[in-house]
């Protein structure tokens, strides 16, 4: 599964993106988050308050609720600021 | 419908007239109402909820991809509410300097009141969905990245409450 | 404040970075919105209720001296209600043919909605207030006066229920 | 005083602008518009239909019940389409 990051997400994660190999117990995106924050505290940086940051699958805006399926791209992210 | 995400800047005069060659060339001159949106750099960042700060330059980022696509979907439900005859979205991306412009949006309808909100309404959802963040550097200290703000929620409400 | 009436066309661009220019020789760089309007000549023309006539041309008239009067008391208000950082007036006369400009209005602000609902405001009172009368010429048979809209007059109560 | 005809009230009078003596027994917008009538048939034309017709003094909107005072000039114009 291909991971992105954006901003400050990006720039506390230390990279712009990963592919890894996310294990079978991994159902939603909150769950996905968890599972990030157990690989070191640069993703705990990044993820310490959730609920401020936007997730999207395949490129669509989604909530941390939502099942990842076969979802071939995740991305994390702060709320927009363009315009 | 025109979307492109750009590093140069764009001329409004330049993109109005080819909007309005794409329909002239379809035989139709009926167009009567155009409207504009730029957004551009100002000079002072918000430093908390009290203070300003003066900046030197801003950065954008965006999601390549899912901003194109955003975009589109905002276009295309723009042009589902308003009887509109030709849409443009460009936003710039990279560095930029106060002064400079950042995005723009043109609407073409017959009318007047359909060219207005649907701008309106395009900058409303662009603001809270397509994926671009800003980065802004004060003259002094570290460059920070730009608070979301409440305000551009509580517009994106007055539009789904029309639904 | 530019209002300007002349037969000649005018470019948006030009126009929005003469506003920006006067704006920052003030040493302010705090214009984040610019919001432009433009009206433009249809080929098509209201017959009766309910059908439509083709036009070649249409000839503007109006009334020098309250002409400038009206639309600068029209701008001061617009700068009364909103904290505008700039707006242009520019209205054509004389003859003109489809798909040319007839009337420019810009309005510049810190923010999106101060700069979008003063450039609607300036233009439904534009329409309501100022001595402009416009005569169509159909491809066949005799020029016509064009005919005021009922929707103009309502526009215009939006405004005044604010007050 | 100055009266000023444009549009169509300019056409069906056939001038733009015109310099008269008006009687002292004038006294509003109205009373000036009966009097013009009393002129002759172009200027029943013009102010068929008086409700329709728009009226200006010294460049400012009144309408027809307003006094005309000293007013200098005095337009009859029909319902503004400009924009």
């Amino acid at each position: 599964m291909k991971i992105l990051y954006f901003a400050w997400v990006r720039e506390k994660i230390g990279k712009s993106q990963e592919d890894l190999d996310v294990p079978n117990s991994v159902n939603t995106v909150a769950d996905l988050i968890t599972w990030l924050e157990s690989k070191g505290p640069e993703y705990q940086a990044a993820f310490e308050n959730k609920e401020t940051i936007n997730s999207a699958i395949n490129q669509t805006h989604v909530d941390h609720q939502t099942p990842l399926n076969n979802a071939s791209e995740i991305a994390f992210f702060p709320p927009v600021t363009g315009g | 419908m025109t979307i492109r995400i750009q590093t140069e800047d764009f001329d409004i005069t330049k993109e109005i007239n080819a909007l309005k060659e794409d329909r002239s060339k379809q035989g139709k001159q009926d167009v009567g109402a155009i409207v504009t949106f730029t957004g551009t750099v100002r000079d002072m960042a918000k430093k908390d909820k009290a203070s300003k700060t003066p900046i030197s330059s801003m950065s954008l980022e965006h999601y390549p991809g899912m901003t194109e696509k955003e975009l589109s979907d905002i276009s295309e439900e723009a042009n589902k509410r308003w009887p509109l005859l030709g849409t443009t979205i460009i936003h710039r991306i990279g560095d930029l300097s106060p002064g400079d412009n950042i995005v723009l949006v043109i609407t073409l309808s017959s009318h007047r009141h359909a060219a207005f909100e649907a701008a309106d309404f395009l900058m409303d959802f662009l603001k809270s969905k397509a994926p671009f963040w800003k980065k802004e550097q004060p003259l002094e200290g570290d460059a920070n990245w730009v608070d979301a703000r409440d305000s551009d929620k509580q517009a994106l409400s007055r539009w789904e409450k029309q639904n």
